[in-house]
């Protein structure tokens, strides 16, 4: 465990260190190896770590509060949480090396960037509420500065406000919820809160309030709106580390708020909300992310589907708790769990590849890139490994944590007869299924009109980029193989943490010999994917065979109907593959065309423009500003009145006060 | 000792207001404010003993009070100096919002505000319930010339304001002293000091004496700021000089806030606490949410630090009307934090104020690149006042929660946490505006920032943070013991 | 002794209604001088010591010479005659005087309840006094008006302060400590000529071109 | 092994390699059934394997604009889709090679499949590939939704949800016969026959699946031919099992074998029929077709629950 703070410690001390560089390369690296030795030195302490149980360190600092004691615990649910952690930010501090311009801004973005990762580890490892809170509110302040970073432009100051805004409107529902916890245990300690048997009114509202405040940091639907404004405006390494992380912590509070209000689960409410949650969000923000054409703005928006996935994992693993169908619990649980490590990975992975393409092309929107595969084939086969594991294609990690939720879903389809059970599992299939073919069509939309055909930028407006920004994607895209193919030995992690949440609730432990059953079906599906590599290969070869008895192939223009002149901008963009959605989505989403008039006889250059107004954003935020404004100017108004109406009000104040005392005693 | 305490600043005012030069002025200010600071660092190791047959007597809060008053008017002296100094006389020199900085009775202005500091110090030391209500009036006479420096229109309609509406609070509070006094008549005492009145207050009439805390939780309400009474403070905050404002809401607030806290620990021996505490509570909350609302569509940096002060202190005042030792506790520690920042936070706005000439937010643009040092202290006490981690404002917002769930009173956690969630969103816009934004037409650095102007709001966040961090044990139980003989 | 005092208090509501009604400032400032030698008979009569003559001579010297004196020589300078679009009318201001008169009874009523009669009218009458003076600060909008609302509201708590029939108590004495401030309100009107009370247009808020340069 | 184990085995092995065999014979037989109704004489019934064989001797011409994913993805089509019908190709023993979960592997290769054929029309830039890939890509999460609920309905009544038990379970009449209408009309969508997508127009802007694979020539566009009928034979291979359920079952397995055999072929001629008396729908009646199929499937499940009786 003291290796953990030593690896924080270093961590602190590099990035203040990195503030008193005068050149910000140098800054970048110092804060590049402190990424490094805290990645290495907690790596490393882990493994010994896995061989006692559970160790939980309690410092006797003084603490600015006498109920605040700091106590810090590392179980295998927070470690879960570590470990991306650790990874994606050291993997992201690489790739700023050569990402960022050299700048004082960058300097400071450093600093930021190591205290937002140390503060989010000392979410992950404390076991005090107020601690946690403490450590919260640091965490959502340097988030704010580092998506703040070139912020002279408007839109991003909004996009930083609004962040803000959210995570400090979530972290007054997580102080009431853990107020309460402290009311009926009246300790703030995290072993308290988990021992105590509240009753069922008082822990659903209790987790009520834990699920909206967490909810505001993770993203999923009624608290999303800041989510797509924040991520495409940060440098992309950073939106790499919150989309990646960030939103887990939120993930992280939901299933420790899980485990507080244990009795909260024993009715079908509280998992129905969560699943209902979890569906909306996915459907929801895959269709929005589909129309998308900024490619950091659909990637957000694949996050909040993913978040939605999660949830529909959680909400599916606490209904057959409350069910009684512990096989499937565990299993959705860890397949959810499974689910977290996977994004962390891939979003992180796209979302570097993004902003090294960005940097390439100077260009957000996907539709005026075009055919840069041939031009950087490494980033090329990164991305498509990215888009392949997020639409689950079965040689990837997406395709693992999928494959166990349905799992799950399926047994409780079959093995119940209550129509409610079955219902719910079938809407979880349906759902799972609908949304990661959507996922596919766009990721599909996305690489293929970046990577493929024509190119619609000439050559030499692009920039090249160094190898250090594809060495942190590749050795994503190798994890995010190595998953895809060595998951029996993987799944056993998330499995054993699942258990050891839900280990309160189940009762018999005949549920273990049942996971044979899954085990046996994952071989079979791995030797399907060794085999279907060998017929791979063994085509090629036979084609390559066919083709080297002939000399070499002949290359001509592509198949144009001898159209004479046909250009780069004759191919399908992105909003044109998928036209037929937006009108099929647009009762819904109230998709705005803004078609070109034509006012004179030979019509100026004008311009179509598509919007996507994001209704949600009008319903949560528009509305309570409009409230709030006018509330504000009526009220200021009242300072413009002159002094006598001000004694007026006091004498008035007086009057009243006056009455009251006498008439109610 | 005490008697030195009150003598040396008021007299330091009567000398300087016959000295001709300037800076002889300004060394007695320094050297005045500086013996000040000594002797209430002195009191806390021999305390000192009561004088004026028991009037004056300074008891753990007091010296509380009394030693972050000093240290605030040290803060602001050293500021002064800085800023007085180099506004060279009678040069006309009119900004876009109708300054003229020339002060010519400058020697007024020193000794006023010597005498502004001799009177707090009165006050934190006042044991007598009468004499508690003449230090209150005293500091108003002593401060209205104070916000009446620049001479404008603006800043005597300000003084005006100001004047009037504290005079009708205080002749509220003459009425409270009445009151209070008829609650008494037939209850064995005939003197009123805090300390002794505490053993008579159970047989004191209870009718009279809750409408005597009425009419004192009005009149010193005014001087609190708390809601419907509070609309003198932005236009005084606004017109005062910047280390003016940082002194009125840093330290008077504070002395009006003891008046009300030693009224209510009379409440509370009296056995009404809990009618009083839900007075309090009210208009703590009422005035949160004012402050919050009229924050939101305003756009002067400086109204904007004075409605954050009227939103803390209805924070304090809603901590100690819940009526448990720890709420006290967290009221008082609130009280420290808020005046340490919202001082730290004014000085940083006077040298905003002096690079840009106007207070209209929308004209500062990109602060971090004029003004790089007192931007990042500007920006740094911002968040502290918005109550993020780093800054004691955070602790003790989540004490005074605490104590808000402990007493069930669940409605005002509701309605305390909208109002700052209000506040937190208007402030940090307006200050990303400030900071972040950039605009291509005045683009050269005029203004090369003083290191005297930076050291004090340097050194007043220094404290807030040192106190966010880790709190340090001595103080802690220092506090509880006030909370303790407070008998709340 | 007692009903002198009540035909004190009596005369002192009486002159109340006068001012309440009265629009011409410089007839205000007559009967507030008239007001203040009756209130300063009050200390004489429960005079017992020197302390208590010394007193009678302050408050007679302040409240019916030196305050009168000054306003008339302010309302010279300010060249205000008489109180022009009052916010509330003089008539409605009548009508207040009276509620006001009915609330401070059944206030008073509520008081004494808990000291026997002999406070209840004289209590009447000095919360009369109070709230016509706090009345006629909100209601007028001539700064000259308002100090002399001011005064009358003083006059209400020294009034206040002598039914509470505590003798020798330094706190009633301490309304004269009150006049000081008034006298500070005198002196900000004559030295700056504040006529009207500003009609505080909040520059930033109701930007008008004119005024941008101005404010 | 049990005997019973190596009977499952071989026979699992057998319908994969008679698959493997007469599967381009099926596109034959639908064209000489509509050459019948359309009273010509049509293409000789092997015409496919002659096309095939003569694609495999010739050269292939690339475009430039073309990368190596153009190059790589007929044979991630070919291998996908030998993998599904190795999954689909089972018998009624209780199969050996069949394992829970196998339905999610099956729509996963199919999905890689449809991915790796979509990403190489892109490839090409040319404008017909992108409709014909836009249309595609609107299909495609409500074939999917329609496929589950069929397994769904099949697995409903079975104790392990693996692609034989979904199949071979023997359906009551009325049941069986609304599941066929369901994979039928799911079959006209995954293999663009007639009612979806008419295989031989000309015209580049009515196509779907033709135009994806336009630029494609020589060896890739052999393995595409022979990719394509495989599937074909895959669906069709899902209804001849459900058909069998009318029958009762056999004495010998190899009986059964043959039987499926004449099934498959009898079905491609229904569905040759179907497709020379009907006309193409147009793009929205599709979807509303494939909604109508799904609905079909929801009501055999609510047949399922209630009847209660099947545990």
């Amino acid at each position: 465990m003291t290796l953990y703070f030593l690896g924080i410690a270093i961590l602190l001390l590099t990035g203040i260190f990195s503030l008193c560089f005068s050149k910000a390369k140098y800054s970048l690296y110092l804060s590049f190896y402190g990424q490094l030795v805290n990645f290495l030195l907690i790596s490393f302490s882990s493994l010994i770590f896995f061989k006692k149980a559970a160790n939980n360190i309690t410092y006797s600092l003084s603490s600015f509060l006498p109920e605040l004691t700091f106590s810090f615990r590392v179980d295998m649910l927070s470690f879960l949480f570590i470990l991306p952690v650790i990874l994606i930010s050291t993997l992201a501090s690489f790739y700023a090396i050569s990402y960022l311009p050299d700048t004082s801004k960058t300097k400071t973005s450093c600093f930021w960037f190591n205290l937002l990762t140390s503060s989010m580890l000392l979410v992950l490892l404390s076991s005090n509420a107020l601690l946690f809170l403490f450590f919260w509110e640091l965490m959502a302040l340097s988030s704010f500065f580092l998506v703040s970073y070139d912020a002279q432009k408007k839109e991003i100051r909004m996009a930083s406000w609004i962040y803000i805004l959210f995570s400090h409107f979530g972290v007054f529902f997580i102080i009431g919820g853990f107020y309460l916890l402290y009311l009926n245990t009246n300790s703030f300690e995290f072993e308290s809160f988990i021992g105590t048997d509240l009753s069922h009114s008082t822990s659903s509202i209790i987790f009520l309030l834990l699920l909206t405040g967490f909810g505001s940091k993770a993203g999923f639907i009624p608290f999303h709106i800041w989510l797509p404004k924040a991520h495409p405006v940060a440098p992309s390494h950073v939106s790499a580390l919150m989309s990646g992380i960030m939103i887990k912590i939120g993930i992280y509070g939901i299933l420790r708020s899980t485990t507080f209000c244990a009795s909260a689960f024993t009715s079908t409410h509280i998992p129905l909300l969560i699943l209902s949650i979890g569906v909306i969000s996915a459907i929801i923000a895959i269709i929005f992310a589909l129309l998308q054409n900024d490619i950091k703005k659909l990637l957000a928006y694949s996050s909040i589907e993913n978040i939605g996935i999660i949830l529909i994992g959680i909400g599916l693993g606490t209904f057959a708790i409350s069910k009684k169908q512990n096989f499937s619990a565990i299993l959705a649980l860890s397949g959810a769990l499974l689910h977290i490590f996977n994004h962390s990975i891939f979003k992180s992975l796209l979302f570097l590849s993004a902003g090294s393409l960005i940097k390439m092309t100077g260009e957000h929107n996907i539709n005026k890139m075009g055919g840069l595969l041939k031009k950087n084939s490494f980033l090329g086969i990164n991305f498509l490994i990215g888009s392949a594991s997020i639409s689950s294609i079965p040689l990837f990690n997406g395709f693992i944590s999928e494959f166990m939720i349905l799992f799950a879903a399926f047994y409780m389809f079959i093995n119940s007869n209550d129509v409610l059970v079955i219902s719910i599992a079938l809407l979880t299939i349906l759902t799972l299924i609908f949304v990661s073919s959507i996922v596919t069509i766009c990721f599909v939309k996305t690489f293929a009109t970046v990577f493929l055909g024509e190119s619609k930028i000439n050559n030499d407006k692009l920039k090249k980029i160094g190898a250090t920004s594809n060495l942190p994607c590749t050795i994503l895209s190798f994890i995010c193989i190595f998953v895809g193919l060595w998951a029996i030995y993987i799944v056993h992690i998330p499995l054993a943490i699942s258990f050891e949440i839900l280990h309160g609730f189940i009762i018999d432990n005949s549920v273990v010999e049942k996971f044979s059953f899954f085990f046996q079906s994952l071989a079979f599906g791995t030797i399907i994917f060794i085999i279907f590599i060998l017929i791979l290969s063994m085509l090629i070869l036979v084609r390559k065979f066919l083709l080297c008895a002939k000399d070499e192939e002949t290359i001509t223009v592509t198949w144009d109907c001898s159209y004479l002149a046909p250009s780069s901008r004759m191919q399908y963009t992105g909003s044109s593959l998928v036209s037929p959605f937006t009108e099929f989505c647009n009762r819904i989403l109230g998709v705005k065309f803004k078609t070109p008039i034509f006012s004179s006889i030979y019509p100026k250059p004008t311009k179509f423009e598509m919007i996507i107004p994001d209704f949600m954003e009008k319903l949560i935020l528009k509305e309570p500003g409009k409230i709030i404004s006018f509330l504000s100017r009526f009220i200021s108004r009242y300072e413009l009145l002159p002094i006598q109406f001000h004694i007026f009000l006091m004498v008035l104040l007086l009057l009243i006060l006056i009455v009251w005392s006498f008439c109610m005693i | 000792m005490i008697i030195l305490i009150i003598l040396i600043p008021i007299l330091g005012g009567i000398f300087s207001f016959f000295t001709r030069k300037n800076n002889v002025r300004l060394l007695i200010l320094s050297i005045c404010s500086l013996l000040h600071l000594v002797l209430s660092i002195l009191t806390f190791f021999y305390n000192p003993e009561s004088c004026l047959n028991g009037m004056l007597i300074l008891d753990k809060v007091g010296k509380l009070f009394l030693l972050l008053m000093s240290f605030l008017f040290f803060m602001s002296t050293i500021y002064a100096i800085s800023y007085l100094s180099n506004t060279s006389f009678n040069e006309k020199t009119r900004d876009n919002d109708g300054f003229i900085f020339d002060d010519s009775p400058q020697n007024i202005f020193i000794s006023m505000l010597l005498i502004f500091c001799g009177t707090m110090s009165l006050v934190c030391v006042s044991n007598h319930v009468g004499f508690l209500w003449i230090s209150i009036e005293a500091t108003t006479f002593a401060s209205a010339p104070l916000v009446y420096f620049y001479h404008t229109r603006s800043s005597l309609e300000a003084t005006w304001k100001y004047v009037m509406i504290c005079s009708v609070g205080i002749g509220l509070s003459l009425i409270g002293n009445l009151f209070l006094m008829l609650a008494f008549k037939n209850s064995g005492t005939n003197e009123l000091t805090f300390t002794s009145i505490s053993h008579y207050a159970l047989n004191a009439n209870k009718m009279i004496l809750f409408t005597a805390f009425i009419f004192f939780v009005i009149g010193y309400g005014t001087k609190v700021g708390l809601a419907p009474m509070h609309t003198w403070l932005p236009s005084a905050h606004a017109e005062a000089p910047s280390f003016i404002s940082s002194l009125l809401s840093g330290a008077l607030l504070n002395c009006a806030f003891l008046g009300i806290l030693r009224i209510q620990s009379i409440c509370f021996h009296a056995g009404i606490s809990e009618k009083t505490g839900k007075i309090m509570i009210f208009l703590g909350t009422f005035s949160v949410l004012t402050a919050a609302l009229s924050m939101f569509s305003q756009n002067d940096y400086k109204k904007m630090l004075a409605f954050s002060s009227v939103e803390h202190m209805g924070i304090a005042i809603i901590a100690a009307g819940l009526g448990q030792k720890a709420a006290i506790t967290a009221s008082i520690l609130h009280i420290i934090n808020h005046s340490l920042t919202k001082a730290s936070l004014f000085l940083s706005s006077g040298n905003i104020l002096s690079c840009y000439r106007t207070k209209n937010i929308n004209d500062v643009h990109s602060l971090n690149k004029k003004l790089p040092i007192s931007s990042l202290l500007w920006l740094g006490g911002i968040f502290a006042i918005c109550g993020l981690p780093p800054s004691g404002l955070f602790v003790t917002e989540l004490m005074i929660f605490k104590e808000i769930f402990v007493t069930r009173k669940f409605f005002v956690a509701i309605l305390l946490s909208l109002g700052l969630v209000i506040l937190f969103g208007s402030m940090i816009f307006k200050v990303i505006e400030m900071y972040f934004s950039h605009d291509e037409k005045n683009e050269e650095i005029i203004y090369r920032e003083k290191f005297l102007k930076i050291v004090p709001s340097f050194l007043l966040l220094l404290f807030t943070f040192i106190l966010g961090f880790t709190l340090p044990g001595k103080l802690m139980d220092y506090i509880n013991q006030i909370s303790n003989n407070f008998g709340l | 002794m007692n009903n002198w005092f009540i035909l004190i208090f009596t005369i002192i509501s009486i002159m109340n209604f006068l001012l309440l009604a009265s629009s011409r400032i410089s007839g205000c400032i007559n009967i507030l001088a008239l007001q203040g030698g009756i209130i300063s008979l009050i200390s004489i009569l429960n005079a017992t010591n020197l302390w208590g003559i010394l007193t009678f001579v302050f408050i007679f010297s302040i409240k019916a010479l030196i305050f009168p004196l000054t306003l008339k020589h302010a309302l010279r300078l300010t060249n205000t005659r008489r109180e022009i679009e009052p916010i509330i009318g003089f008539s409605t201001s009548c009508i207040f005087g009276v509620l006001i008169l009915v609330f401070s009874y059944w206030l008073s009523n509520k008081i004494s309840y808990h000291f026997g009669d002999v406070l209840k009218l004289k209590l009447t009458f000095s919360i009369f006094t109070i709230f016509t003076g706090l009345f006629i600060i909100i209601s007028r909008t001539k700064a000259i008006t308002q100090v002399i609302g001011y005064i009358i509201f003083e006059n209400g708590i020294y009034l206040l302060g002598n039914t509470f029939l505590i003798k020798e108590n330094i706190i009633v004495e301490l309304g004269i400590v009150l006049d000081l401030l008034v006298f500070v309100l005198i002196s900000g009107i004559v030295i700056f000529r504040i006529n009207k009370t500003f009609d505080h247009i909040n520059a930033s808020l109701l930007m008008k071109d004119d005024q941008k340069g101005v404010s | 092994m049990s005997k019973d184990l190596t009977l499952d085995i071989t026979y699992h092995l057998l319908y994969f390699f008679s698959a493997i065999l007469f599967s381009p014979l099926l596109p034959g037989l639908i064209n000489r059934t509509k050459a019948i109704f359309g009273g010509r004489k049509g293409k000789p019934l092997l015409q496919l394997y002659y096309d095939i064989f003569k694609l495999l001797k010739k050269k292939c011409v690339y475009s430039k604009t073309v990368s190596w994913i153009f190059r790589l993805a007929p044979l991630i089509f070919i291998s996908s889709l030998t993998i599904v019908l190795f999954i689909f190709s089972f018998g009624e023993y209780n199969n050996y090679f069949s394992f829970n979960g196998d339905i999610i592997f099956a729509l996963a290769l199919m999905a890689l499949a449809r991915f790796a054929i979509v990403l190489a029309a892109l490839d090409t830039g040319s404008s017909f590939e992108g409709m014909g890939v836009s249309r595609e890509l609107m299909f495609v999460p409500f074939s999917e939704i329609l496929f589950l609920l069929i397994v769904a309905a099949g697995i409903k009544s079975s104790s392990s949800f693996t692609v034989s038990s979904a199949f071979t379970f023997n359906f009551p009449p009325h049941i069986a016969l609304l599941l066929i209408i369901a994979l039928f009309i799911l079959l006209t969508v995954e293999n663009y026959r007639l009612p979806t997508d008419d295989p031989n127009t000309h015209l580049e802007l009515t196509m779907i699946h033709e135009v994806m694979v336009l630029d494609y020539s020589g060896p890739d566009f052999a393995f595409i031919l022979y990719g394509a009928s495989i599937k074909l034979w895959i669906f069709i291979f899902m209804i001849s099992s459900i058909v069998l359920s009318f029958f009762p079952d056999f004495s010998l397995p190899i009986i059964r074998y043959l039987f499926t055999i004449c099934i498959i072929f009898s079905v491609s001629i229904v569905i040759g029929i179907i497709e020379s008396i009907t006309a193409r729908f147009r793009f929205d009646k599709v979807r509303r077709m494939l909604i109508l199929a799904s609905v079909f499937c929801i009501v055999v499940l609510f047949i399922l629950i209630e009847k209660g009786d099947i545990v």
